[in-house]
């Protein structure tokens, strides 16, 4: 009986350094990212308020508790009170939570409203989702092209050294223009898939049969990787998305070398 | 005209171990030991399914399983875990608490009973059949989005009559339970003064009566859609294939809350108990689990943000679900001032009541996260969703169930359980359940989208804590079982009491609680 | 002298239908909303449902207004069962009648009450609590005691 | 012994007729349906929905909005098929006509199925097409080309804030769904 008692005072202990010890322990990406659009900025403040509002309530609300636990218990010869309700108290802790949600839902109202808003765009590109890529048609520059996994089978079945974007490279990246305001244009061919790039903030369902749209202006040149985020059969982790950003000059200069001529450039894409 | 059996429930069972007593069985305490016991087994199961994907998980690259395979077993470690455990378990603390609180002798219909038990294991064992089927069990996820469902091969059909028997099933014991609640509560016992549990049961069959059809009637429409050529989630045919999710999610939402409705009275039992001090609030409590059960009608399309709404249906699903963190952080605050300046010991179910509280929260917390859609389109589909919902699942739900069964075990079976044993359990539960699931957050916010079976390298770390603290998780449960076989077999016996100052009705019978229970006091004049 | 056993009803049959008459509002309006989006399937189902909810109910509501009537004068016992009326009734002669509390074959089961009388048994308050039982029991053996038998 | 019997059967019976009761209502709560929505008038799709007065039938020529056209192929559709023009600025209120052209490039006979979807979402409502080849199924012989007829107006109501309509047409191969339902009238058709 002594050895449980002391085993579990031991795993209490390993409790807390479990907790606090794996939020440390890797050196890995534990959060959003800011992004690299107007969008993706407002939508991670959102989220880092959202985040420290709960953990703030958290600590009181857990504090309180705590503080309970620890000066209200038994072993300390306390007498229970009797109070079982009351009003005031009640209906302060309805109305309190009411008035933070309201404050919360204001941003998000606005921020939402801008993704919506799809005006004044400076170019299309339409984003068909198949069964297990995605195929990429600029719908002014006439430029199209499929976009599928790169990664060699030999590092998905582990007979070789992964790369450092492992899962996350394609044959043709989506290149687009930096600063500029990119309309999507998403549908699918099969299945409903999704379209995600974190540092975009977009992601939008591919549903067949249906034109869903989305925007993006990208504040930076780089390379942004994400991935299809529903579940669309045997390969769904493998049909990552690469959108590289460029300068606005090097990004005609690619539409020269990649554009088709108008004759052979159907508006349809065509399922092979 | 000899004997007469009057009452219907009153078959006397040949031999109180024949396999015959529990096949045939309609009395409502071994209807409640058959529920939980099936819903343990089925944990088991379900919970090698999460170990399988967790494996492959382990490490990036494709090691242990095909991505079919996993496909699948995602899927069905969802349908197992929510309608084979969580369900069943709560209806099984129904089935043997629910008539001890209200002082009924049993359930108001004891051969509905009867088969809403039985359909189970046949459901269940149909389902399972399907991994065995020419192009392998369902692997479109327990959400069964069309087109992608369609693609599954043989097994559709099967799934789809599985999911009905599961339905029938728990439509017929949210039947049982308004019938009894309604219509055999002892005099006196009126519905104010209903124990929470008996409550929370209420306005949980009230919302599975609601929307059961509404799932029966959505999967029909897909099987036709694959078999007889209608077009109900085709486009082609003039459907749409989003209105599935509609379906899906209005009886989705509703069915979530039908999970964690019923731990919600289990926790406002417990705390009282173990605080000695009466429950703080109580008409509130049931008027914020009336609230929830009616906010959960008109927030479903929360799990469909990114699927294309128009801007007010997005705003006024996102406005109305984060309003639903108004009555659940009312629960939370009540718990807590139940709590104060009482007088504290931590007996196995207050601690798992405690870890309930705390982590649900967290779940709650990260569920109001969810809610600012603008925010869920970074959210949406990856793993900080998984580690939400597990969070009010697991340390939420399975938490509850564990903490009714340390509590209610004693009166069950007649002996103590090993508190010592109780406390490990509990701490080796809390600490890989934090272990599996906390590290999930970080992933999913760093991009990791959730049923893909291999990841890119920066998620690894991550993965590979949450898979040996799933091993944790699942290994710990082993000693929950023998734990709970001791504690039937030997062990301390119980007063009827059983814990200092309990209330409620069940704590007067002795225990064992007798095979039919209470008073009905009847007018005898 | 006379005993009226029922078993405990907490509601009516009217409060039974308002709830079913509020679930049946909720899901055919459901099923209704759906049904306008082309989504008809839905109604069947909910049809199916509530006619199972209201079957369960009234029969509860029926099995609960049952009604035993113990009749004892100094000649017979007479148990008259039914609802609104009498639907079964046996006689004993009273002195040869027994009340017998017959112990259940399995442990923790409530056992039965029985009229017995010339190798006849009849059971009473089956729907009874073991309690219950016992205090029916003795009323009516008292009862019996106190018969003058003319 | 016989009473018993009786009373079984009687019970069976009772059961019987219910679970025949519950089905048919089960059953007829369609047709029920329909009758609640002829009397109450409640049922309405979309085309009902933005039927236009007269009024609205006026040319605000002071608006400009753009149109583009877009086209997908479903999976297994081998189409080729391309509007007339990618994208067209109109007036609201106004009707246009505008085509498709579409050249089945197998060697079979096939049947398509275009259904139309409008982004922004909020525009669907107010683009209202007059004559569409969505409208019908189309069928190709093998190799040929068609062009297909749209005619479309925008309804002045539309939001404001909304300059550029996207319409999109996805084809889907319904040439099996087809045959099979001709079959299936012809057999009955027979008898």
């Amino acid at each position: 009986m002594f050895a449980i008692k002391r085993l579990n005072a031991w795993l209490g202990l390993a409790f807390i350094s479990v907790v606090s010890g794996s939020a440390l322990a890797a050196g890995q990406p534990i959060n959003m990212t800011p992004g690299v659009t107007d969008i993706s900025a407002e939508v991670y403040d959102m989220h880092m308020i959202a985040f420290w509002l709960c953990v703030v309530i958290a600590i009181i609300v857990f504090g309180v508790m705590f503080y309970s636990i620890f000066a209200h218990r038994k072993s300390r010869g306390v007498t229970p009170a009797t109070f079982h309700e009351s009003t005031t108290i009640e209906a302060i802790w309805t109305i309190i939570p009411f008035v933070v949600l309201i404050a919360l839902s204001i941003p998000a109202t606005k921020t939402l409203i801008d993704m919506y808003d799809t005006s004044d765009y400076d170019m299309t590109v339409k984003i068909t989702g198949y069964q297990w890529l995605w195929h990429y048609e600029y719908v002014e520059d006439g430029v199209d092209f499929h976009s599928k996994l790169h990664t060699p089978n030999s590092q998905i079945n582990n007979d070789e050294e992964k790369g450092e974007n492992y899962l996350l490279e394609v044959d043709n990246e989506l290149v687009l223009p930096v600063g500029k305001k990119v309309r999507f244009l998403i549908t699918s061919n099969d299945v409903i898939h999704a379209w995600w790039v974190p540092d975009l903030a977009v992601k939008k369902d591919a549903v067949p049969g249906f034109i869903n749209e989305a925007w993006a202006r990208a504040n930076e040149p780089g390379i942004y990787r994400g991935q299809c985020a529903e579940l669309c059969g045997r390969h769904h982790g493998f049909m990552p998305v690469v959108v590289r950003v460029v300068p606005e000059a090097e990004y005609k200069q690619w539409v020269v070398e990649n554009a088709k001529p108008e004759s052979a450039t159907e508006y349809a894409a065509i399922s092979e | 005209m000899s004997t007469v059996a009057a009452g219907d429930h009153h078959d006397h069972p040949e031999s109180p171990y024949s396999i015959k007593r529990w096949l045939f069985t309609t009395n409502h305490k071994d209807i409640g030991t058959l529920y939980l016991w099936f819903a343990f087994i089925m944990f088991l199961i379900g919970g090698v399914m999460a170990l399988v994907i967790r494996t492959e998980l382990f490490q990036p690259g494709l090691q242990f399983v095909d991505p079919q395979f996993f496909n699948s077993m995602t899927t069905m470690h969802a349908i197992m875990m929510i309608f084979g455990v969580v369900m069943p378990a709560f209806t099984g603390l129904a089935n043997w608490l629910i008539p001890m609180m209200i002082g009924a002798p049993d359930m108001a219909l004891p051969r509905m009973n009867n088969w809403s038990f039985w359909i189970l294991p046949f459901a269940f064992a149909m389902m399972l059949s399907t991994l065995f089927m020419d192009g392998g069990g369902p692997a479109g996820g327990w959400t069964l989005y069309p087109p992608l469902t369609l693609q599954t091969g043989d097994a559709l059909p099967f799934v789809i009559l599985s999911m009905h028997f599961m339905g029938l099933s728990s439509i017929m014991g949210a039947i049982n339970v308004v019938a009894t609640v309604l219509n055999m509560r002892a005099p006196g016992m009126t519905l104010m003064k209903m124990p929470l549990f008996v409550w929370t049961w209420l306005i949980t069959a009230y919302l599975l009566i609601a929307v059961m059809p509404v799932l029966a009637g959505g999967i029909t429409m897909l099987l036709t859609d694959k078999y007889f050529g209608t077009s109900f989630f085709n486009a082609a045919g003039g459907g749409d294939p989003v209105m599935f999710q509609h379906i899906f999610w209005f009886f989705g939402h509703p069915e979530v809350y039908i999970l964690i409705l019923p731990s919600f009275g289990v926790v406002s039992s417990i705390i009282p108990t173990f605080a000695r001090k009466p429950l703080f609030g109580y008409a509130s409590m049931v008027y914020a689990t009336g609230a929830i059960a009616f906010l959960s009608f008109i927030v479903w399309a929360h799990h469909m943000f990114t699927v294309g709404m128009p801007l007010a249906g997005e705003l006024f699903f996102m406005f109305a679900t984060m309003l639903i963190a108004v009555p659940t952080g009312v629960k939370i605050f009540n718990w807590i001032a139940t709590m104060w300046r009482g007088a504290m010991t931590f007996e196995t179910p207050m601690l798992f009541a405690l870890g309930f509280i705390v982590m649900f929260s967290i779940g709650g917390f990260s569920g109001l996260m969810l809610a600012l859609a603008p925010v869920d389109f970074q959210y949406h589909d990856t793993y900080f969703v998984v580690a939400h919902f597990h969070y009010v699942l697991v340390p939420g739900s399975i938490f509850a169930i564990i903490a009714a069964v340390y509590y209610w075990l004693p009166k069950w079976c007649g002996n103590m359980y090993s508190e010592g044993l109780g406390k490990t359990h509990f701490w080796l539960s809390t600490i890989f359940v934090n272990l599996t699931f906390f590290p999930m957050h970080f992933v999913g916010l760093a991009g990791m989208p959730r049923r893909i079976p291999d990841y890119a390298l920066q998620f690894s770390d991550y993965n590979m804590m949450a898979t040996i603290g799933a091993f944790g998780f699942g290994l710990s449960q082993l000693l929950f079982l023998v734990l709970v076989i001791k504690a039937i077999r030997s062990g301390n016996k119980a007063t009827s009491q059983v814990w200092e100052d309990a209330e409620g009705l069940e704590w007067t019978l002795p225990s064992p609680a007798p095979y039919h229970s209470f008073s009905t006091p009847p007018a005898i004049k | 002298m006379q005993f009226v056993v029922t078993p405990n009803f907490s509601t009516s049959w009217k409060a039974n239908q308002t709830l079913i008459a509020s679930l049946a509002v909720l899901s055919f309006g459901m099923a209704l909303a759906f049904a306008a989006h082309g989504l008809w399937m839905i109604l069947p189902f909910v049809g199916l449902e509530i006619t199972a909810l209201t079957a369960g109910l009234y029969w509860c509501c029926l099995k609960a207004t049952r009604r035993e009537v113990i009749s004892i004068d100094a000649d017979y016992i007479t148990v008259a069962v039914g609802r609104d009326h009498v639907v079964q009734t046996t006689q004993f002669q009273t002195a040869w009648t027994k009340i017998v509390l017959k112990p259940s074959p399995v442990a923790a089961h409530p056992g039965q009450l029985v009229l017995r009388s010339k190798g006849k048994e009849l059971e009473v308050g089956a729907f009874l609590s073991q309690d219950e039982r016992l205090e029916l029991s003795t009323s009516i053996r008292s009862a019996l005691s106190n018969v003058v038998y003319s | 012994m016989s009473e018993k019997t009786s009373k079984t059967t009687r019970g069976a019976a009772k059961l019987a007729l219910a679970a025949v009761f519950m089905f048919s209502f089960g059953y007829l709560l369609v047709p029920l349906y329909d009758v609640f929505c002829d009397l109450t008038g409640l049922r309405f799709t979309d085309e009902e929905a933005v039927a236009l007065t007269p009024q609205e039938l006026q040319e605000d020529s002071s608006r400009l909005v753009t149109i583009q056209f877009d086209v997908s192929m479903n999976q297994g559709m081998s189409w080729q098929v391309k509007p007339e023009m990618r994208e067209m600025k109109v007036h609201p209120g106004r009707v246009y006509t505008t085509f498709y052209s579409a050249r089945n490039k197998t060697v079979d006979e096939m049947v398509g199925q275009a259904v139309p979807s409008v982004a922004p979402i909020a525009a669907n409502k107010y683009l209202v097409k007059t004559e569409c080849f969505c409208f019908d199924n189309q069928t190709i012989a093998a190799g040929e080309t068609v062009n297909m007829p749209l005619s479309f107006m925008l309804n002045p109501r539309l939001p404001p804030n909304v300059n550029l309509v996207t319409l999109s047409y996805t084809f889907f191969d319904i040439t099996k769904n087809v045959s099979t339902a001709n079959q299936l009238d012809s057999a009955l058709a027979y008898k």
